[in-house]
């Protein structure tokens, strides 16, 4: 009981400041909501790619994706989030995004995207999550972890041997320069088929 | 938050296109200034040097091949004169110089050769783009299958852009406009890569029969509840069907597409080149380039995915054999009774037969790609031909015997030149009033091309 | 991805013993102390349970669902009673009551149906075994198909113990012992889910048909040169073959075994149990357990791998029933031909025509898993079989047309029962001498059986 009104009394502002902080908070709310809007980041929350694709700079991944062997099997988040546990799940979404949309306002993206660490570990999890029972011998498993096998300078990822997989060797911000993405794939039917059939 | 915005529409920017292209562009060259890599690629659709062992885009006379076809299509055009498709850019160039053409075809053969079609259609109106004489538009149909048929010129979006595939969904209660990316990637070949027939005596309206579903079966019920007929074979007097290139319909029946695998998938594999990824528009065999289609998805030996190939051709095509050769005797045999005075009463049920098993085995034999693409179905719907044509044969037997004849002695058709002897096609003479067309009316028609669009990209003619 | 799924296997059978095992030992209790989960999991396949489309552990009786049956093997004994198989646990109590050992069998009957076959064939001797009515070694052979026939009891390693696989090796120029341990996965299973014969009048040799290849048309070709007869068709008067589950030959021809997968992957999944791994020993139709075989290598939805599992049994299965019904046909033409007074001149090529066609039938219809394993395969040999029993209904009905006779009309045999009754059955009178049969040989034989080796599991006879 003690502790929670210690606390309270830190957070609750000196009654002279009150009318500033509460009008300071609303237009900060107000500001966050907006942000949220234009930047679409509730789409931050749904598991579709579409909503990756959000941001043109994530358009080569998009690409390269789409035409992987794992387009009909896994969106990004079943790679790029954790699936251990739902909290962890929408947390690590909350900062990456917070992240991403940071960088991309202030346009201090690399012309060059790399993974992080944190995404790296959150990835390769998902690698084995999905292909466990494929590395139900458990040493195989333990050899790739281990950095046994393959060449020298690999440090247990798949992808240190899948590298196509999924986006393939080659990747920049240009490299996709005529990404077709299924945002734009309005119309289907030209409109002078539409006329004359309606 | 205006960096945001500002930076969203950027985007729209990123795929800035160096030069508009029109809405009805038809040249591919000017789709190509925007697009070099696509361009290139699509170019090299002339390449006719890969074959594989049934397919590639070598210019294969399947006549020769497989000389049991000319009995088959006795009295059709394509007795005379039937090839193994070969790359886009050819297709203007093939339909011209078909002795196909010379019997009087109306514009409807044109509907899936030319990026000119959609501008025709806008132009003068479907219905009186397919009744027009295929002549009449000669010189109005240059430039062949190109970016116009499956682009739209300002987003580069896959779209469709002939209506009977839009009406044909429509008919089956499905919204065309509703397919996801994945879907379009299948689409836009279904365009063309499906089974026809012409609607309407006069009509010739482009029509595709899939109000009943998409399995052999379900067509053969469209085609007999309406009484259509594309021909009737002078032997044995059959109203027959024919089937032309369900591509598409027989894909649907296999694993890839139950799995979500799309056309462009296999046919247009991704490729990188130097920094840059894009989307090969060399369509082909995709044995050209295992590496780059199948073993995204198949991480095992080239050779092996070869023999998968070549092991589902291989038995599939055992079956079609099996077929033909009865169904030549299913004809011949019917002649005997027609000759040996049998009744039309009798012959009913035999033609029927004959219709039917004639109708499935093309129904396979016609999808080149069919015996890869769904080798169960392909073989499940030979099974049924067998069966029908062999009742048919089993039938004119008995047939004959109780008229106190003989089955006729089934003459030597084992070539091409043999067969189109026996069903009587001067082909000397036919060769002559092509060699005459292309002589005077393709010069001509180039000609009013030119001067209405342009020096066109002539290499094809070679 | 082989190798790889190889090495994981391997590392599972550097295991301890608890109590050691004697070399011969027959019994699976006695196995079973030491390796309890697989032992469970075996003991499981007593469960009858569960039920697929096609497939399944249920008792399901084959000549009441396809009573075509009874007519396509009149005069043999499958004509009497054929069920489909079902758990390994079942085998010794289903080879004693089915209505085929009521006719004098030899002991070759007993090859692949116990743990006590290689145990009496190591004490009579190979040959001799064979040669023993089935009858004289009834007190002997009392335990089911367990560890003994797959496993070296010191190593637990899997090992052949059937010398007809070995011998088929050995024929065939290869050397079985050279396999490889994924191939061992599937070769334990080739001891007795083949095709074979039993060779020589008074032999009765187990022998594969192996020796041309695994061809349908190789094991064809073996049994004409060698003018192997099963049994001569009693309304066709055809010297017939008779196929037995070639169910490992089917599954070489299709594209699991083609990238490396074997039966045991599919039949005998890898399951957890606590923090242990093992192989589940419950052998029965995958489809019993989607999740735990198919998906470890598929990652598709259940209902999905069930939808294909069913589309490929269905396609095939139209095709076999197809042939079935043009094989009545052939056999009833062939009797009215004879009774006509047709010449053996004029039947012969009608009579080579009806077996092959019956053989090719029989080798998909008797295999009760190549409609899955192979089914383009599969559909392949149909369509071969369907256009062969349409020649001879033809042939037939030339012949009966110049006698001047019609065709027959087909009975009714719309049930088992009637087949049973139109080929002359007395199935009451069947079923009587077997329960005799049962009351009193059968306890006489699990007495001295109890008295050699203790009380036996008996839960099978239930
Ligand atoms: C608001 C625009 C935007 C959206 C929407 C967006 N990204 Fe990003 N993303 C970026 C930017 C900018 C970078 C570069 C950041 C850097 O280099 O640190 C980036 C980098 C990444 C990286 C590599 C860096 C890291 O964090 O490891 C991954 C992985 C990634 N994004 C995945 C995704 C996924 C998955 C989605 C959809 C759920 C997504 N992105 C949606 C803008 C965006
Ligand atoms: C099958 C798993 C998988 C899927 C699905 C997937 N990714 Fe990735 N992604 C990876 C891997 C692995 C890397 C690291 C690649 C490397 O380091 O070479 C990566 C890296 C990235 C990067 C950083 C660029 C780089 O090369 O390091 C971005 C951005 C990204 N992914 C976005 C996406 C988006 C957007 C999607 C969905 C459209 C997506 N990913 C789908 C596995 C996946
Ligand atoms: C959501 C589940 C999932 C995740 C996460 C996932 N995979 Fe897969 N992966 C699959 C499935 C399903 C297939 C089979 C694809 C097919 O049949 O076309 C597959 C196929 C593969 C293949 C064979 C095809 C190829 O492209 O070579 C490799 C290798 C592979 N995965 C590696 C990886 C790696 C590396 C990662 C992590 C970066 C990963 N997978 C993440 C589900 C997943
Ligand atoms: C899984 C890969 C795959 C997919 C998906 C696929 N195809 Fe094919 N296709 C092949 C192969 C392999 C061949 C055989 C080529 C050969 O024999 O050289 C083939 C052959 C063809 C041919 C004959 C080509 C020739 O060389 O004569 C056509 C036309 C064709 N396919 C069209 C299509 C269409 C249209 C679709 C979609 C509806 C499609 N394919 C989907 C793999 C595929
Ligand atoms: C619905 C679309 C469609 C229509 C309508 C159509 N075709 Fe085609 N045509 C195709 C396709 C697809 C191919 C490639 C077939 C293959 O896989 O080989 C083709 C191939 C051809 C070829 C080259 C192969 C050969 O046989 O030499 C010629 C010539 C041709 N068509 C002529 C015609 C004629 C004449 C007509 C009208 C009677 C016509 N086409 C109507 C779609 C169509
Ligand atoms: C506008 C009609 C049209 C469209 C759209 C179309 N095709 Fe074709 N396709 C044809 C015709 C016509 C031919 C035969 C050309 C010839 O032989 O003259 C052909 C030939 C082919 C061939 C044989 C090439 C060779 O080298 O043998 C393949 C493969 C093929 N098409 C696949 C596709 C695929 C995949 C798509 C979609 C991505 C597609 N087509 C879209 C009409 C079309
Ligand atoms: C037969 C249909 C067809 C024709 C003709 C065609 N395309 Fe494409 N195009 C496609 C398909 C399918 C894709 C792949 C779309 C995807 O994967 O999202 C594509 C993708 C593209 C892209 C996107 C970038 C890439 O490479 O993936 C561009 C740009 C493009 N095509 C340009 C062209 C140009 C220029 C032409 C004419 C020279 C052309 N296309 C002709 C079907 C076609
Ligand atoms: C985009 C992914 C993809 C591509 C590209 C692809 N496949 Fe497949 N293929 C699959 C899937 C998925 C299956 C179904 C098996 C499964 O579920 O794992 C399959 C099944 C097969 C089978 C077994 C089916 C049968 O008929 O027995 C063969 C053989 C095969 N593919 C060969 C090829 C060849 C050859 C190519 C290239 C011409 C190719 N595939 C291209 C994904 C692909
Ligand atoms: C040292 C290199 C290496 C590493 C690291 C590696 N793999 Fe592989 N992987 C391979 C090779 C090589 C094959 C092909 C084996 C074969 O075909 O027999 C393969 C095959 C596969 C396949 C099967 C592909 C198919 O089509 O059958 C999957 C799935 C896969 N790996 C997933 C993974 C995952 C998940 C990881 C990380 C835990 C991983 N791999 C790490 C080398 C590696
Ligand atoms: C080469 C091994 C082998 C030989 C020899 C053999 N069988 Fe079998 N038997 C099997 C297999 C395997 C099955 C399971 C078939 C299935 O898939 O349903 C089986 C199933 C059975 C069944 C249960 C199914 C049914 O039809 O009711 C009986 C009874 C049977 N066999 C009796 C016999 C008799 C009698 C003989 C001797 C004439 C014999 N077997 C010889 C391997 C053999
Ligand atoms: C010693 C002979 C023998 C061996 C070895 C053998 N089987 Fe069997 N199998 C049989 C017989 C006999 C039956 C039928 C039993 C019955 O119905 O009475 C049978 C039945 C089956 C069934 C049907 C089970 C059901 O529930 O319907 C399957 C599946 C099967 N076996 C698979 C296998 C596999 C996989 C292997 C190897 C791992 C194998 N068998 C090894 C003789 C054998
Ligand atoms: C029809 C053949 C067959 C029969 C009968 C059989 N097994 Fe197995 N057993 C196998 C196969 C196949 C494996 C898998 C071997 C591998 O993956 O390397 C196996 C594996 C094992 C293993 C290794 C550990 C594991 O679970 O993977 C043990 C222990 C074992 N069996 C015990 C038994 C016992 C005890 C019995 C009798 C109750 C028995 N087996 C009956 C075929 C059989
Ligand atoms: C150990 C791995 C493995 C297991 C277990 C497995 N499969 Fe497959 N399956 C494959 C491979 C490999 C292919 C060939 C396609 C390819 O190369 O990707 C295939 C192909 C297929 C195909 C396409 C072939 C065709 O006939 O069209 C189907 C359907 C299929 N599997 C269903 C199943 C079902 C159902 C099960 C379980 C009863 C199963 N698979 C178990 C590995 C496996
Ligand atoms: C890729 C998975 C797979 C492999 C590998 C496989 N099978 Fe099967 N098997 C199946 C499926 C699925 C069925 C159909 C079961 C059903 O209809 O319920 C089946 C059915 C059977 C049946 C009939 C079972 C019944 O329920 O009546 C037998 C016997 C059988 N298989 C034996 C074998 C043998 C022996 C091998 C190896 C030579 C083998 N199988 C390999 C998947 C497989
Ligand atoms: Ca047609
Ligand atoms: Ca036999």
């Amino acid at each position: 009981m003690r502790t929670i009104k210690k606390i309270f009394s830190v957070i609750i502002p000196p009654d002279k400041w009150k009318v500033p902080v509460i009008v300071a908070l609303g237009v900060i709310t107000g500001l966050a909501f907006f942000l949220f809007r234009i930047s679409n980041a509730d789409s931050y929350l749904s598991d579709k790619p579409e909503t990756c694709i959000n941001c043109h700079v994530m358009y080569s991944q998009y690409d390269s994706w789409q035409h992987s062997s794992h387009a009909r099997v896994a969106t990004c988040n079943d790679c790029h989030v954790p699936h251990d546990n739902i909290f962890h799940k929408y947390l690590f979404k909350a900062q990456d995004g917070l992240r991403h949309s940071t960088i991309f306002t202030l346009r201090t993206e690399p012309q060059v995207i790399r993974i992080k660490e944190a995404g790296r570990d959150v990835v390769q999890e998902n690698c084995e999550r999905c292909h466990g029972d494929f590395l139900a011998y458990h040493e195989t498993f333990v050899a790739i972890r281990d950095g046994e096998v393959g060449n020298e300078d690999n440090e247990g990822l798949c992808w240190d041997c899948h590298k196509e997989t999924p986006h393939g060797k080659v990747n920049s911000l240009s490299s996709a320069p005529n990404a077709q993405v299924p945002k734009q794939l309005s119309p289907i039917v030209p409109e002078w088929i539409q006329k004359i059939i309606k | 938050a205006s960096n945001i915005i500002e930076r969203r529409t950027e985007a729209k920017l990123v795929q800035q296109v160096v030069t508009p292209i029109n809405e009805w562009e038809p040249r591919n060259e000017i789709w190509g200034q925007n697009y070099p890599r696509e361009f290139e690629t699509y170019k090299n659709t002339l390449d006719t040097s890969f074959a594989s062992k049934h397919g590639g885009s070598a210019n294969v006379d399947m006549l020769a091949r497989y000389p049991n076809l000319v009995m088959l299509w006795a009295g059709y055009a394509f007795s005379r004169d039937y090839n193994q498709g070969r790359g886009h850019y050819w297709a203007v160039n093939d339909v011209r110089k078909t002795l196909r053409t010379d019997i009087p075809q109306p514009s409807t053969c044109w509907s899936c050769k030319s990026t000119d079609v959609p501008r025709m259609m806008n132009k003068i109106g479907i219905a009186n783009f397919y009744k027009a004489p295929w002549k009449e538009l000669g010189s109005e149909i240059v430039n062949p299958i190109g970016c116009q048929d499956c682009h739209d010129p300002k987003s580069m979006n896959l779209r469709i852009t002939r209506p009977a595939l839009v009406e044909a969904f429509q008919r089956q209660g499905k919204d065309i406009a509703k397919s996801t990316h994945q879907e379009m990637r299948s689409l836009v070949c279904a365009q063309c890569h499906v089974e026809y027939y012409f609607k309407g005596k006069e009509d010739k309206y482009l029509t595709f029969p899939w109000d009943k579903g998409f399995s052999v079966e379900d067509a053969e019920k469209y085609y007999d509840e309406i009484d259509h007929v594309d021909w009737l074979h002078p032997i044995s007097k059959t109203p027959m069907l024919k089937a032309q290139h369900p591509d598409y319909e027989l894909f649907k029946m296999g694993i890839h597409n139950e799995r979500g695998v799309s056309c462009a998938d296999c046919h247009m594999p991704y490729k990188s080149q130097g920094n840059v990824k894009f989307t090969d528009h060399k369509i082909q065999s995709p044995l050209a380039n295992i590496a780059g289609s199948c073993m995204v998805c198949h991480r095992v030996k080239e050779t092996e995915l070869l023999k998968n190939v070549y092991d589902r051709q291989d038995k599939v095509l055992e079956l079609s054999g099996i077929a033909t050769n009865n169904l030549v005797k299913a004809h011949l045999y019917a002649k005997a009774c027609w000759d040996a005075g049998a009744s039309e009463e009798q012959m009913k049920p035999v033609l029927k037969l004959i219709r039917h098993s004639q109708w499935r085995w093309d129904f396979v034999a016609a999808s080149h790609g069919g015996s890869f693409h769904a080798p169960l179905e392909c073989a499940r719907i030979l099974g049924t031909s067998i069966e029908k044509s062999l009742e048919a044969v089993g039938l004119e037997m008995e047939i004959l015997a109780k008229l106190g004849k003989q089955p006729p002695v089934i003459p030597d058709i084992s070539t091409k030149d043999k067969a189109q002897q026996f069903i009587g096609l001067d082909m000397p003479k036919l060769f002559q009033t092509k060699q005459e067309f292309i002589n005077t009316i393709l010069p001509q028609w180039d000609k009013t091309a030119e001067e209405r669009q342009g020096k066109m990209n002539q290499d094809y003619k070679k």
